[in-house]
């Protein structure tokens, strides 16, 4: 069977789960869910050195792992200019030609800013970046990101942390059907089912962090996601049965039974 | 000298270049990434780049993120 | 880390996923499928003996498996008479001890008779069968059935062939709450995340027939399912985090980046 | 336009609420909710008689109703006998030919005993009842005991007083489709919203307590029920559109705006 | 009790019903819905005046219905520039401070492109319109739209014609939670329970169209979306129960009815 | 006569009518539904019903109930 | 005057008021909107607004929509 | 002897053994359940069982279920 690659720019990613490193108990703990989850490509925050917190430096430990790449996110960035500054301070230190664009005014939500975010992209996008915007499921916006270059589109499932998994599916739906670039949902997956119902709906990725990072046992919620991906983009390929209206027996209805009481 | 670094005042006792200061405060350089006002300076610059009294400096690194 | 054994009377499964062998569009299709879900306990059904249509005898293929074990339906029986007589032939053939009680007399929707279900189960259980009910995702009725010595609970998750998935949920969580016997959805599952998520809901097992024989790939969908189940396990035991109603960052909002603008 | 009276058995009702009289603060309130909903038809159970608690006994204040019938439950019962003989004390009571059938053993989830309720339907049905029983979301089990006798049956939404509404809706859809007898929600509603949702799924009525007798103000919910179910009914009647798959347009996407830059 | 009046800018609406007149078979049609409906703000479209089909023109009907005023939508604008002259066309006709923005470039899916719509709302808040935007379930955009001056925002609740319902109401209850202008639901609506819905998450109106347009019996359904629309207000003031994990009875569970079997 | 009302143990001093108790106990017999030992006692037949000692009366109204 | 209305070309044969125009093509003022060249004229507008050869005129009227 | 096959008339020309009947109709014995008038026949009762004129026999087979 030939190898299921996903082509993001000129890159070739061999896991459709992306990983977020944040909220993990322990720097051993995330690098240990990072293995087991089989993802090659993992997001990073920046945030200003502190001599005291030096063992949070996730630089040394990630660059140690092997076919992992990283992708710098724009946190805390509240405008395009701020998200612009961040995109260039991630690729000085990681060499990486992806970033996670994330403008999320509100602290309450976090949920993405479309009007900045847009702004942003078109900046980004001259630039050289792979563009992987977090967004709303707004399929124009979607449309628009795409026309003007990002690589990917990463609309939400549910607010960051929820774990409400795929509330916005309908939209998410559409966002797929008109895409021309990987669609990745980012944000809400609480559950490898809820990961396997993104890839059978036809999402090209996902990327998990709280739903992983938070489990009684991450290594092992890596695992079962890695899992729960492969399953669902699996069963998108092998072309799921349709719903039906009527019951259809999978058994002969058969009449012996009763044929021959005496 | 006097600089911002990071929001903090901090006084700097080294020839002026970004990469005094990065010794002198023990930074990690191959980790760090960093802004002088706003401008980003990448690490070729480090050697060369001039710091002024007041200047900001954000030195900036990798920690977990979703 | 020690095997994941599911137990069901005396019997132990390797595999937390059965199938049905209804409705494939051949027998191999059928045996490739079953290989490739790493069942161990497949469903058939009996069927009159028709010269002119011997290849749709099973018995010769199936008991060419290894590891694999039978489970007899008593399908086409309408009330709980045809369903032990069912049961009694279906036990001659396979000599397995498993027995998958259905009685569902009405052919527009197959949802199973909780009357009838429960008086078969009382004689079959006299008999010495492990009985495992298809019934209604009815929580007191599998109190009932449990407590009179069948050995697991079926519960439906939607209609047969339907591939409406869980739309019982809400009974099936009360169901697993109360159980002291394996809970198995069986029927409506469609897709690989359904199956993952009755597992994470806390489900011992499901059973699988039309999502997997009238895919477009069964062996693929029979792979597919398997890593579904498996995902859905594994994230079971490795403790899912609670959903909340407020978005929780996971990376730090800094703010240095709007901190040095002159 | 002509009345839409609810038949059940020789019985006609000018409302599709039926009201618990249950859970409220004051006897007054459960009152004015009563008068607030228009309901013809309220249910009240039996409770010894202590003389201390003269206030709880609502035959006098029920008594006082214009236009109102009761109908005694059979609460408290475990199984049928003990059911059929509060059914007996009932109607002594109430002179009403209606009772509420329920039989729910465990009082961790308050479900109902398909097998209790069935033996007891069969006996209070010969004693003329007009036998309503509250019953899973069991399709087959409505259609017997529509076919013993009972002159309603009532499946349930979710458990009694868990307001999670409509969650067995899809066999509530198959118990309508198959039914000569009116088919009530009873129990789990929380809203108006759910109560008209069931009208519009074509339930003939909906029995509601908790949402109303926990509401702020319990009789504004009861005249919000009102509503609810008149607006869910007159859907019905009034055709809903179907749903579709592609967005179809309510304005024309006329040209003129972009027709005439020069 | 005192009018429940719904504010929009400094204009008072005693309706929380707004009504699309487009897909009614006939002018007639259409205005017995507009009056069943108790609606007070009506939306309409331009269209290049056609004298061969004069019998479309609108202005004339509507212009004798008393206490409804006019809201002309921008619809076929592609862009920011054409909603604006759409907008002040529209004004022209209408008189009306009203005017619902919609920009939806893709004939396929008809949803809002919030780019343009921002940058339209902008430039129709400066000319003293009260603007009430359609646009996606956005929360930071639903926000942005606000601080900028839009009298409204209305998010939507699936795709213009389809009929899905609240789909994204996840991220409308975070717009409603936000909010400081009135909050609408526009597109999707298919039935008066998913109206009631909508008022008990706390939205302060809806919008229909289709839903109306096309039912067996416009007028009708009209009806009964004005009862959902008022039950779903009623409910939302009258303070809605909480719901619960447990089943919490709503009759006494005394046990005199096992007390005395001898 | 002793006798078990409502599960508790009840000293009856009339003249042993189901009546009688009913008006001993202050019962509103229009509101009251009445078994003795397991069975259903009409209310017509309460004149003429005698009761017998260490006979169980279960009393009941209607109260709030879903 | 060679027009063109509503996207069709038009010889109008009035005074080349937008009124006379609206005359000509028997249009209901009342219910009418206009545009010429993309910009909206007034109805006040209509009686002394003059058009040119070759302008593009709009006249829009309201049809239900959502 | 007349029998009755799932549900078919059947002449039977052996011995009147179960064992024959199934030798006679091919069946691959390994592989069939049997009903004689609704009770179920063990296969070691298909030598020594015999059949009477105007028996129901039944022939049953694994097929696919679900």
């Amino acid at each position: 069977m030939v190898k299921d690659v996903l082509k993001i720019g000129d890159q070739e990613l061999g896991s459709r789960l992306f990983l977020g490193t944040g909220k993990f108990s322990s720097t051993q703990m995330m690098i240990d869910a990072v293995k087991a989850s089989g993802t090659e490509l993992v997001t990073v925050a920046l945030r200003r050195f502190n001599r005291e917190q030096a063992e949070d430096d996730l630089y040394g430990p990630l660059s140690e792992l092997k076919n992992v790449q990283l992708m710098p996110n724009t946190s805390g960035a509240m405008n395009a200019k701020e998200a612009v500054r961040a995109a260039i301070l991630g690729r000085e230190l990681s060499k990486s030609p992806f970033v996670k664009l994330e403008i999320h005014p509100n602290p309450h939500h976090l949920l993405p800013d479309p009007i900045e975010t847009y702004a942003a992209a078109i900046e980004l996008v001259k630039q050289d970046f792979l563009v992987l915007p977090y967004i709303p499921a707004d399929p124009v916006l979607a449309k628009r990101l795409e026309d003007i270059g990002c690589a990917a589109v990463m609309p939400l499932g549910a607010a960051i942390g929820t774990g409400k998994g795929l509330s916005t599916a309908e939209m998410i739906k559409i966002i797929i059907r008109d895409a021309n670039v990987p669609v990745v949902v980012d944000a809400g997956l609480r559950s490898p089912s809820e990961a396997a119902c993104a890839l059978e709906m036809g999402c090209d990725a996902v990327l998990v962090n709280s739903a992983i990072a938070v489990a009684d046992d991450p290594a092992a919620m890596g695992a079962a996601f890695k899992m729960g991906v492969e399953a669902g983009r699996a069963a998108q390929l092998a072309g799921l049965m349709p719903t039906s209206e009527v019951a259809l027996a999978s058994s002969p209805l058969t009449s012996f039974l009763s044929s021959n009481d005496k | 000298m006097k600089l911002i670094v990071n929001g903090e005042p901090h006084e700097h006792l080294g020839n002026g270049s970004v990469d005094a200061l990065l010794e002198e405060l023990g930074a990690n350089k191959a980790h760090t990434a960093l802004m002088v006002n706003g401008d980003v300076i990448p690490a070729e610059d480090w050697t060369t780049a001039t710091l002024n009294g007041n200047d900001e400096i954000e030195m900036l690194v990798f920690v977990g993120g979703g």
